[in-house]
């Protein structure tokens, strides 16, 4: 189903969710940057730059409660924190390299262990994805097997026209649901013509042949190579829209705190740090390895994914150059080279 | 009688005093062997000496409720450590500016140096303390910051707002 | 209107650095030069260590070579391998902080073979690294630069640097824009500012003094400050770091380039900069001391605020 | 898990009184980790600490908080107790709810708040305490004795009768002190010097005694058992031991006319000089300040004179570094100069009374040189201004003591007697005259002491006149004391040759710069600080100081000797063991995490923290930390404050004990 948006019915819908006490979340300034945040009206909403931190963190907050615990005497009393409090969410203005990651995480967390607090808020948020009109030589969504118009993950997919307002595709249930209640500012598709999308530059990598490599190089001298002058931050990991690490802390005093979840990252040396001092990725190499290999290879042999929506995030923001597009092709080019044609075989 | 007033009296601030114990602890102590009288709301955590006090736990308290903190130790040149007193002196002369730079009220923050003479000074110093910070009324800053959480990880829960409605 | 600035000895800068690289270590004088090598972006320059003198030629330095290379001298980068002499590319203000480093033990000036920079100026950021230098995109530490020419090195090359063009300091139009405010506008201020961090580090992962190999911040016996990125434990974060820098910052200003949320980081290190300057007649420079302002102390100095 | 147990203190009702102690208690055994809760009439009595112990074997208790007074009053004897029911005695802490809760706020509900609060404080911090091992460091068998007074001279006779060494020093060319000034003794009238110079002459012969004179302290380092003191030895510019002591120098030296000190400036002395014949040692020295060849290069005849060549103008000052485990302060006292105000004190001045202007007045110390029989009148009681024998003299006591108004607030403590004293002196010498003493009220505790005063009185017939004198000035040549008898109420006006004040004692000038260089602690007037007014009151705060003598307040000498033997006493009792036990509050450094910034070591004052250097097997140097010598370190923490990722931590104030009573609050 498609429908056309006007620039002015769009900004109705956002205003008119807000006041029917719907949280409505998108790009927002934020004391100097783009950063996803709930609105308070539509006009806060910023789109045309890529917000700093992914969409990710409306359903895996940088950091939230999952438990309280208080003392009295030598009783304990702990109280769990309901995820029915979360409140129902319009998730506005995202690029299909932030909404493909979702459905990514579902993967993670619906596994083994069924992340009620990633879950409830998945249940809750209608995701309004945008098409993607600008790119930088830091992009490469392409590259991945996404394109600027990908519609993973989105809800509602608006694609920008010319005359300012948006073709709306309509993705799931959930998204038909939004639209009926709405339906009055939507129409007909006319015959505005949609802008053109982003062309990132980095050419495609053949994933399939990326991961066969990094299943027979764990140990390699590209991570030396590469990651040498990683400096141990997690920016990497926290701006991602697919990594999804996190760690679990008690805060409090003796007497009453809670225990929190939040963002964590491979890059840290205190990642794998063992309580008797041993650190099995001992060296920074090591940790970066172990993104590269987390979204290229380990997240594939489990979900059957890739971990990387090529957003670039990373890429513009790493303190030392770190580019994660470079490393991927440098591998992509080995692959294909020392690839017979019959494929390496696994021992 | 006075409306205003029983407002105020209504609001006890939290005052955290870090002594060394040489001078201020042993002034403090004379206060008490002199029975004199001053506010109780101080409360009083020893050191060996001002070089000891690391900043952080100024920072600590004002995390913990203080609405007012006080440092106190030898006057320069007594401190029976030899020079803890200078080196902190110029630590909480560089702190305090920086406390001062992000915000933080430095009316809530006194630096004192009292002996064990000076009992009399001790009482003063507190009794000072105790009136102006129970004039500002609590310090909101650091306990509004504890309950703040980034957008994407707060709830409305009824529990929540019952700790906003406290502070 | 936008005043470019001349870097246009960039390039013999690099060619410089190039030659010398494979000289000191094709005669063994050093066993690695840490440097700047291009990126795959346009524009885009990078830090690297190389061992041998055939990779001097990948060595570049321009406007993007914004990295205070003296962080991987320290400690807490345990993973750079560390035998003999280094040589190390340096512009004043990464000079600054090794030279800190020095004071503070961390290094010795015989170990280091030092490559000078005669800079007119880096980039503010590199998330567009092939744009041309302009006072607009100036890093904000350049603009007020008492240090273009580097002093002590082993080497500099040499180029008659063009004038720089005098630029008022943001720095400290913006410290003084806060001072003026009152201490509950300063307060909302930077809680908005620290409220954007997510303690991905980087500030304290790319600075040359954060060299403990164990974080107050990461210990747990006590936990000092709250790890979890809060409002609360972020401002706390900083603050202590702003403290723990006090007296040592040399200015380099990589905590608030590397910030991926451009939190103001260096406006802390400037302010207690410019206190510890009116304090205690203390400033960064080239000169090994061997106490900071904060290890040592005058019977003199100022106790006005203490009763 | 912790099972703590806590011991609140009623203290008789001085705690109970406002604080609801049994409300406390309840409060504290609901606190996590708190075992056993009680309350006692007084848990410092016998019964008191059985009942700790009892309870710490029976409960299984683990640490132990006592809620009661300061810790500085009876943290040791807790601790003890704890230690005797076999627990780690830094196990035990102490919540101080009388000095800083119950005798400070008078609400009985606030005060029991507070006094929870503390409670729940020093039980969090409690948890984090970890058993500390006592430290022991050997002890240097020496000691140091400050000050050829009498109180340093019995001292030091005492600690060397009992086979130790001592070094003594004295600033002055002699030692003897004031005691040496004195003419006649209260309340026997004994001569002073009689009594005095024969111990002077024992320290001089002591094997065991070390003396400098004409020296000081320059710098004191390290801690108990184990100081190094530097000692500064001026040059005197005579060789001491080429010196015979034969005294021609002294008879040729050109310039005769420098006031002497030793005799308060009425008598006169050479340059080269010894400011009293029977100075110990009896050598002399230059005073370079009047010596004409120093002045002007030209002279030396003292140096053609002295037979055994012992004169040497070219002697420098020299250094001198002891060794010593022990150190008693008898800095003595001076007394309080009413004419001019002392740069920066705050004690005002008396320049009302002449003294200075009017050559009359004098102070006490004046006459006692006037009446000395070795004194530079030979004993004759004149004036200074015409040589006159005084046939009216006025006393007045109380110049500078008990003047809150003036500065000084305390009673010198000696006046009442030595002006007594003055009265039968004067009475014994001028026969036909007149004493009149102007006093407040007279101050006579002591063995025989009333009895002295009655004497002046009733056998030496002293005017007694209760009152202050409100004006002195000078008429011909009569000095014109105005004051009022508050005792009938009338005016008095006294017509008088001469006028003694009784000045205020006061500690020697430099006693506050002496105590920087020591780290003892002083009070407002710069008298030294013992560790506890009635308990302690020879030992400093600081562990291997001991004061003897006016240093530390007023004192006639009885007092003073009985001081001073007693801080030899303390000095033995330390000497008596090998090593000593000292508390385990240092400094430790955390290797592991050391990153070498060395930034502890700069803040140091004691020169605790030293560079270790961590090898591995094969001997290569892996990084170098810092260490901390247990010995030296103080335990101020100013390290741990300083290192930037807290790698060295102060046992007993960790961050964490720290930290847990922050966040209790």
């Amino acid at each position: 189903m498609q429908k056309y948006l006007s620039r002015h019915n769009f900004y109705t819908l956002l205003d008119t969710l807000i006041s029917g006490g719907i949280r409505v979340v998108a790009p927002r300034m934020t004391a100097g940057i783009p950063l996803y945040g709930p609105l308070g009206e539509s006009v806060e909403m910023v789109l045309d730059q890529l917000p700093r931190r992914s969409a990710k963190e409306a359903f895996f907050p940088v950091c939230e409660d999952i438990m309280s615990y208080e003392k009295e005497g030598q009783q304990v009393r702990l109280t769990d924190v309901e995820p029915a409090s979360f409140p129902e969410t319009v998730l506005v203005g995202v690029r299909p390299c932030d909404a493909a990651a979702i459905p990514v995480l579902d993967g993670v967390f619906s596994w083994d262990y069924k992340d009620e607090f990633f879950l409830e808020r998945r249940r809750k948020t209608t995701v309004i994805g945008l098409a993607c009109t600008s790119a930088d030589d830091a992009c490469f969504c392409t590259a991945v097997g996404l394109s600027p118009a990908d519609t993973r993950g989105s809800d509602l997919f608006l694609t920008p026209l010319a005359d300012g307002g948006y073709l709306c595709d309509v993705c799931s249930d959930k998204g038909e649901a939004l639209v009926a209640d709405t339906i009055n500012l939507f129409s007909e598709p006319g015959s505005s013509t949609p802008l053109p999308l982003a062309a990132p530059s980095v050419p495609a990598f053949d994933l399939k042949k990326v991961k066969g490599w990094l299943d027979g190089h764990f140990e390699d001298p590209l991570w030396d190579g590469t990651a040498l002058r990683c400096v141990g931050c997690g920016a990497c990991a926290f701006v991602c829209p697919a990594c999804h690490c996190f760690d679990i802390v008690d805060e409090g005093t003796e007497k009453s705190g809670k225990r929190r979840k939040s963002w964590d990252a491979c890059g840290f040396w205190k990642f794998t740090h063992h309580a008797s001092g041993h650190n099995p990725r001992d060296k920074q190499p090591k940790r970066y390895r172990n993104r590269i290999m987390h979204k290229f290879k380990y997240y594939d042999d489990k979900f059957g994914q890739t971990l990387c929506t090529g957003c670039g995030r990373c890429v513009r923001i790493c303190p030392v150059g770190i580019d994660i597009a470079a490393i991927v092709t440098e591998i992509n080019g080995m692959a294909i080279e020392c690839t017979p044609a019959g494929g390496e075989t696994r021992s | 009688m006075h409306p205003e007033k029983t407002i105020s009296s209504d609001f006890e601030p939290k005052v955290i005093a870090f002594v060394c114990t040489w001078c201020t602890y042993a002034g403090a102590d004379l206060a008490g062997t002199s029975r004199m009288q001053y506010p109780s709301n101080v409360r009083v955590l020893k050191f060996p000496c001002t070089g000891r006090i690391d900043p952080v736990f100024i920072l600590k308290a004002f995390q913990q409720g203080a609405d007012g903190v006080l440092v106190s130790g030898c006057h320069p040149g007594d401190c029976h450590y030899i020079a803890g007193n200078f080196h902190a002196r110029r630590r909480f002369a560089a702190f305090r500016k920086l406390l001062e730079f992000v915000g933080v009220d430095l009316q809530r923050l006194q630096f004192s140096w009292v002996s064990a003479a000076e009992g009399g000074k001790w009482v003063e110093v507190v009794t000072e303390l105790t009136e102006k910070v129970r004039a500002m009324g609590p310090m909101m800053e650091f306990k509004e910051l504890a309950l703040e959480e980034q957008w994407s990880g707060a709830m409305i829960s009824p529990e929540l707002q019952d700790a906003y409605r406290q502070i | 209107m936008i005043n470019t600035i001349d870097i246009s000895h960039y390039g013999t800068v690099a060619e410089s650095i190039r030659i010398e690289a494979a000289r000191i270590l094709g005669e063994g004088l050093v066993t690695a030069v840490v440097a700047y090598t291009a990126g795959r972006r346009a524009g885009s320059v990078q830090p690297a260590i190389i061992t041998s003198a055939a990779e001097a030629e990948r060595l570049t330095f321009t406007a993007a070579s914004v990295n205070n290379l003296a962080v991987y001298l320290t400690k807490a980068k345990k993973d750079i391998p560390r035998s003999g002499r280094i040589g190390i590319v340096v512009k004043g203000c990464d000079l600054k902080a090794l030279v800190g480093l020095m004071g503070e033990s961390q290094l010795q000036r015989e170990q280091l073979y030092l490559i000078g920079i005669p800079c007119a100026g880096v980039l503010a950021s590199t998330v567009r690294p092939a744009e041309p230098l302009t006072a607009g995109n100036l890093a904000p530490k350049c603009r007020e630069c008492d240090a273009q020419l580097p002093e002590g090195c082993d080497y500099v090359p040499e180029i008659d640097l063009p004038l720089p063009t005098p630029l008022e300091s943001t720095y400290a139009a913006e410290i003084a824009r806060l001072e003026g405010l009152t201490p509950a506008e300063r307060w909302a201020y930077w809680k908005e500012q620290f409220a954007k961090c997510i303690k991905c580090y980087a500030c304290r992962q790319v600075c040359p003094f954060c060299f403990c190999e164990q974080c107050l911040c990461d210990r747990n016996k006590p936990q000092m400050v709250d790890t979890t990125p809060r409002p609360a434990g972020n401002t706390a974060w900083h603050i202590v770091r702003a403290m723990h820098l006090a007296g040592r910052c040399a200015g380099c200003a990589e905590c608030e380039r590397v910030c991926p949320m451009d939190i103001p980081l260096n406006l802390l290190n400037r302010k207690m900069a410019k206190e510890l300057k009116e304090l205690f007649d203390y400033e960064a420079g080239f000169a090994v001391n061997e106490k900071g302002p904060l290890t040592m102390f005058m019977e003199k100095d100022d106790q006005s605020f203490i009763k | 898990m912790s099972r703590i147990g806590v011991f609140i203190c009623h203290c008789g009702e001085n705690i109970s009184r406002t604080v609801d102690v049994e409300r406390v208690a309840a409060h504290a055994a609901a606190l996590p980790g708190v075992a056993y809760a009680t309350e006692y009439k007084y848990m410092c009595s016998d019964p008191g600490q059985t009942l700790l112990k009892k309870a710490i074997r029976e409960q299984r208790l683990t640490h132990v908080v006592v809620a009661a007074c300061s810790p500085r009053m009876h943290e040791r004897t807790f601790r003890k107790a704890v230690e005797a029911a076999g627990l780690n005695p830094y196990l035990c802490e102490m919540a101080n709810i009388r000095e800083h809760c119950s005798w400070v706020h008078e609400d009985r509900e606030q005060a029991t708040v507070k006094a929870c609060d503390i409670v729940g404080m020093m039980v969090e911090r409690t948890k984090k305490n970890r058993v500390l091992p006592t430290i022991t460091v050997p002890v240097t068998k020496r000691s140091l004795v400050i000050g050829g007074g009498i109180a340093g001279i019995q001292a030091a006779l005492d600690i060397a009768d009992s086979g130790h060494e001592v070094v003594l020093v004295e600033r002055e060319p002699s030692i003897g002190g004031h005691m040496a000034q004195l003419s006649e003794t209260f309340p026997t009238l004994d001569c002073s010097q009689c009594i005095m110079t024969p111990k002077m002459v024992d320290v001089a012969n002591h094997p065991k005694i070390t003396l400098y004179t004409y020296s000081e302290i320059e710098l004191v380092e390290g801690y108990i058992g184990n100081f190094q003191v530097t000692v500064r030895k001026r040059a005197r510019s005579v060789d001491e031991r080429t010196c015979t002591g034969c005294g021609v120098c002294m008879t040729k030296c050109p310039q005769k006319k420098i006031p002497n000190k030793f005799d308060q400036y009425i008598g006169m002395r050479t340059a080269i000089y010894v400011p009293f014949p029977q100075a110990v040692p009896n050598t002399p020295v230059i005073d370079r300040e009047n010596c004409t060849r120093f002045k002007t290069g030209k002279c030396g005849v003292c140096q053609k004179v002295c037979g055994p060549g012992a004169v040497d103008f070219e002697q420098q000052d020299t250094l001198i570094v002891e060794a010593v485990g022990a150190i008693v302060v008898a800095t003595g006292f001076d007394l309080y100069s009413i004419s001019e105000k002392p740069k920066g004190s705050p004690i005002k001045g008396y320049g009302e009374f002449g003294h200075g202007k009017i050559p009359d007045v004098i102070d006490g110390m004046t006459f006692e040189r006037l009446a000395s029989a070795s004194g530079p009148t030979g004993g004759k009681i004149v004036r200074p201004s015409d040589g006159r024998e005084p046939k009216q003299i006025v006393f007045i006591q109380c110049i500078g003591s008990r003047a809150r108004e003036k500065g000084i607030s305390y009673c010198s403590k000696v006046c009442c007697m030595y002006t007594a004293k003055h009265t039968m002196l004067y009475h014994h010498k001028v026969h036909d005259g007149q004493a009149y003493v102007f006093f407040m009220d007279a101050r006579t505790p002591g063995k025989s002491y009333d009895e002295f005063w009655r004497r002046s009185i009733e056998e030496e017939e002293a005017v007694y006149i209760r009152g202050m004198v409100s004006r002195l000035y000078q008429k011909g040549d009569k000095i014109v004391v105005m004051g009022s008898d508050i005792a009938v109420g009338v005016q008095v006006e006294i017509e008088a040759d001469m006028v003694v004040l009784a000045t205020a004692v006061q500690p020697q000038q430099g006693a506050d710069l002496l105590a920087q260089k020591l780290g003892i602690s002083y009070d407002k007037y710069n008298f030294y600080s013992e560790a506890h007014a009635k308990l302690r009151p020879v030992e400093c705060a600081t562990a291997g100081i001991f004061l003897a003598g006016a240093c530390q307040g007023p004192k006639d000498i009885p007092e003073t000797v009985s001081q001073a033997s007693a801080a030899a006493a303390k000095v033995m009792t330390l000497f008596s063991k090998e090593r000593l036990e000292r508390e385990p509050i240092v400094a430790r450094v955390r290797e592991v995490g050391c990153v070498g910034c060395f930034a502890c070591k700069k803040v140091c004052a004691y020169g605790a923290v030293e560079e270790k250097e961590i090898r591995d097997r094969q001997g290569n140097l892996l990084r170098v930390v810092a260490s901390v010598n247990p010995g030296v370190c103080a335990g101020c923490g100013t390290c741990q404050a300083t290192c930037p990722s807290k790698c060295v931590e102060l046992d007993g104030y960790t961050d964490e004990q720290i930290v847990a009573m922050i966040e209790a609050l």
